[in-house]
């Protein structure tokens, strides 16, 4: 079994328009910059993949990573909890406009709904939100008389993940708080998409320190070096697709 | 009485349809034996409820680390990319949909997919495990058994009589005559006993038999 | 205008309220600075929920890792005994009752412990980030915030008129004049600034201060 | 912070009669024995605690470890999956005279509840044990077309964990498979008390590795070189309490 794939444009290539994508991270930590740039080449090139919903925490920052994905127009829908940053211009602009939906949901719900996506647990009642306008509409329940909402689980057709290190089945470790929203998502996608900055051979990773176990994860590809979003933004740099040949 | 395939043999013929890289999870006892028998260059990732994905062969006797064993409470050894995790975690892979085929032993089937294996009745103390969320989850829940009980009823029923592991759950039954796929709450004939007719197996099968296509003959090498 | 404190005080007063041991979450921003002022010989844990249990300071200009930030996404570093997780178990520690204690900024807060600080109305791109689930679960729930607005309105109500970001769920309110707790829906003084007038400091509130026992005088040092 | 207690008799001296009492280990692996063991002892020297709530995956094996509690007449109730094992004898013995309580869960909704405990929900769906006898008197809710059970929390006033390194912070790891249920019952429990193979100091545990952060830990007892109850019972070992003095 070998899980990885040779180069990003192949990693991304089967993501269709009007697919639902998970992307990890928590502002920059965690972020597959390289992978959501790959996207944006595709996009550039083909006018594919277009239509998106799109499930992270933030809306990103400046002008790259998920902010260029947004300012490519290829996001229809946005699901996540702080759609603010030091640079969220891309965004606001763009959901000022009404060019782009957004679902606000409380982030430790986030968690918890992409959590009982690969669970499989459809649906689980919290406190959080009850009584807000994030709760509108939303079923309500007593237990031992304390009121609760209920939140559905959250699934996505494909998920860009950023990891450490990868070993070839799919068996990830993470660098510190990037480790965020990755290993939720990676159970949460039916495709789950992993760049690896160190690629290693199974057995290298010890077993008692795998954080998400390969079953979670289909591609992993190399991307040693990878760059960090907020680095990128401290030096103001704009991602608008690779120059085509 | 007809020839019919020993254990080993039904678990052989079970192994023959796991794919190379596929995550499987066996439950306890007779559906172990399914590893042994994984064809030539493939190579199953097996999930152990209690927390190891890719776990290995017995290790030798007296060599059993007591802290790595399987849902038996077998010792087992690690393959190169193994993992541990929680039993939250390990449960998320089975009802999360993850696992590509659960391969159970059966007190009874029936023809809608209901499978009931995890208790005989009100007497005895009860026990469940993990039967009741592996048949749910799985991409394929597979059923390996003897066709018929040891005083030769059918296992393989329009409905089942003992309390139920999961409804509407095995989609495929290795048995010791046949193998039989369940469709549209129907049992469909995929392939049987060359030495045993149709008319026979219908007889020692407690619902209908659908032959929807060409059935092909249930060859198994010895064992 | 009468004396206030800073909002260097108000984090001063509020970390003489933590324990030795505490495990504490700090909101983004104002919030954050109440770790600068624990008391000699007391030590909480702060918690953040981008995943990091026992985080320090913020590390020397240049040497940031940004890969180690908090959920204000500044960076930070880690002192002996930090750990990592995801998110869902980062918010299992919030959810589940974990925390000792949450503060929180505020832009109003009811007297029945209503809270309001995500949304300050339908303009503009909506925001939550943890907050909402912040206010459940912590044993302790405080608030720390101006007496007032910046026009000088009450921001302490009979009931909150910005979207709720939870009910019922604070417990006490250090603010630039007051600590005031809420118990059985109404707001009680603990401590105030003494040069202000028990009738001066109910001017500035937005809803009835109960004396249920003897306030203290609220006593900061110059920072 | 020092969340270490000197001895076994110290850590378990708080339990009460009635307390609901999480016991981790999945048969053998994982099952802190001393633990066990030192409230057998207290119970043998005063009587107390009885009338308790345990809930482990299994029933115990042979006549040590959970065994010998349920054997000692301390058990009320037993919360478990598996109640069957090699040497099952005390518990079936006990449950087919009527002298304890039995609430079989399925293993993965047994997990799911002790996890949920932890994690504040309160209740979640699962497909588990829809339309058998241990969904029956349980709620059922339809989502997507396809039916699902309403499990709640499961909590616990004590959780006995058996771990392999921890600090003095309670940060823990664990042994391989030992692992299973430990750490969710360390969410689960309003006082989680931990014996540790190792005691280390803060911070020699690589934050990335550990299991269980310090936050659902509140005591931890150092056993070096603790019992294995596989190897105890092949050696039909027996546990009716220490000699008193």
């Amino acid at each position: 079994m070998d899980k990885t794939v040779s180069n990003l444009p192949a990693a991304v290539a089967a993501i269709p328009d009007g697919a639902t994508v998970m992307i990890g991270g928590f502002g920059g930590s965690g972020a597959p910059i390289e992978l959501i740039h790959a996207l944006i080449d595709r996009f550039v090139a083909t006018g594919h993949p277009k239509d998106l919903t799109v499930v992270n925490n933030n809306a990103g920052n400046g002008h790259i990573g998920l902010a260029a994905l947004i300012e490519q127009g290829m996001v229809r829908k946005l699901i996540c909890s702080f759609p603010r940053s030091a640079d969220p211009v891309v965004f606001t602009e763009m959901y000022l406009a009404g060019k782009i939906e957004l679902e606000l949901v409380p982030q430790g719900t986030l968690a918890e709904r992409i959590r009982a996506g690969g669970a499989g647990i459809p649906a689980f009642y919290t406190p959080t939100a009850y009584g807000t306008d994030l709760a509108k509409g939303k079923k309500i329940e007593e237990f031992d008389g304390r009121p609760y909402v209920q939140e559905r689980w959250l699934k996505a057709d494909f998920a860009l993940v950023k990891a450490h290190a990868g070993d070839t089945h799919g068996n990830l470790t993470y660098n510190k708080a990037a480790r965020n929203f990755n290993p939720l998502m990676c159970s949460a996608a039916a495709v789950t998409i992993v760049q690896v900055s160190e690629l290693v051979a199974p057995g290298a990773i010890d077993p008692e320190h795998v954080i998400t176990p390969g079953i979670f994860v289909q591609s992993v590809v190399h991307v040693p070096n990878p760059q960090q979003e907020e680095t990128l933004n401290r030096a103001n740099a704009v991602y608008s697709g690779a120059v085509q040949p | 009485m007809t020839q019919k395939l020993s254990n080993a043999q039904i678990a052989w013929r079970a192994a023959q349809d796991i794919a190379d890289g596929a995550y499987v999870n066996l439950g306890i006892g007779f559906p172990e034996m399914v590893a042994q028998y994984q064809p030539a260059g493939r190579q199953a990732i097996f999930h152990t409820e209690n927390g190891i994905l890719d776990f290995g062969e017995s290790p030798a006797k007296g060599s059993e680390d007591w802290d790595l064993i399987n849902a038996g409470k077998k010792a087992v050894t690690l393959n190169p990319g193994a993992a541990f995790f929680h039993h939250a975690d390990s449960f998320a892979m089975v009802r999360g949909g993850h696992l590509d085929v659960a391969i159970l032993g059966a007190y009874q089937v029936a023809q809608n997919g209901d499978l009931a294996n995890w208790s005989t009745g009100p007497k005895g103390v009860p026990a469940v495990g993990g039967a009741m969320d592996l048949v749910h989850g799985a991409k394929r829940v597979a059923v390996i058994t003897d066709h018929v009980t040891k005083d030769g009823k059918p296992k393989l029923l329009e409905s089942c009589t003992l309390p139920l592991t999961g409804v509407g759950c095995v989609t495929r039954i290795y048995t010791s005559l046949a193998v039989i796929d369940i469709q549209d709450s129907r049992f469909v004939l995929i392939e049987k006993l060359p030495s045993l007719s149709l008319a026979d197996l219908q007889a020692v099968t407690g619902a209908e038999l659908l032959v929807k296509a060409p059935f092909a003959d249930l060859i198994v090498p010895e064992l």
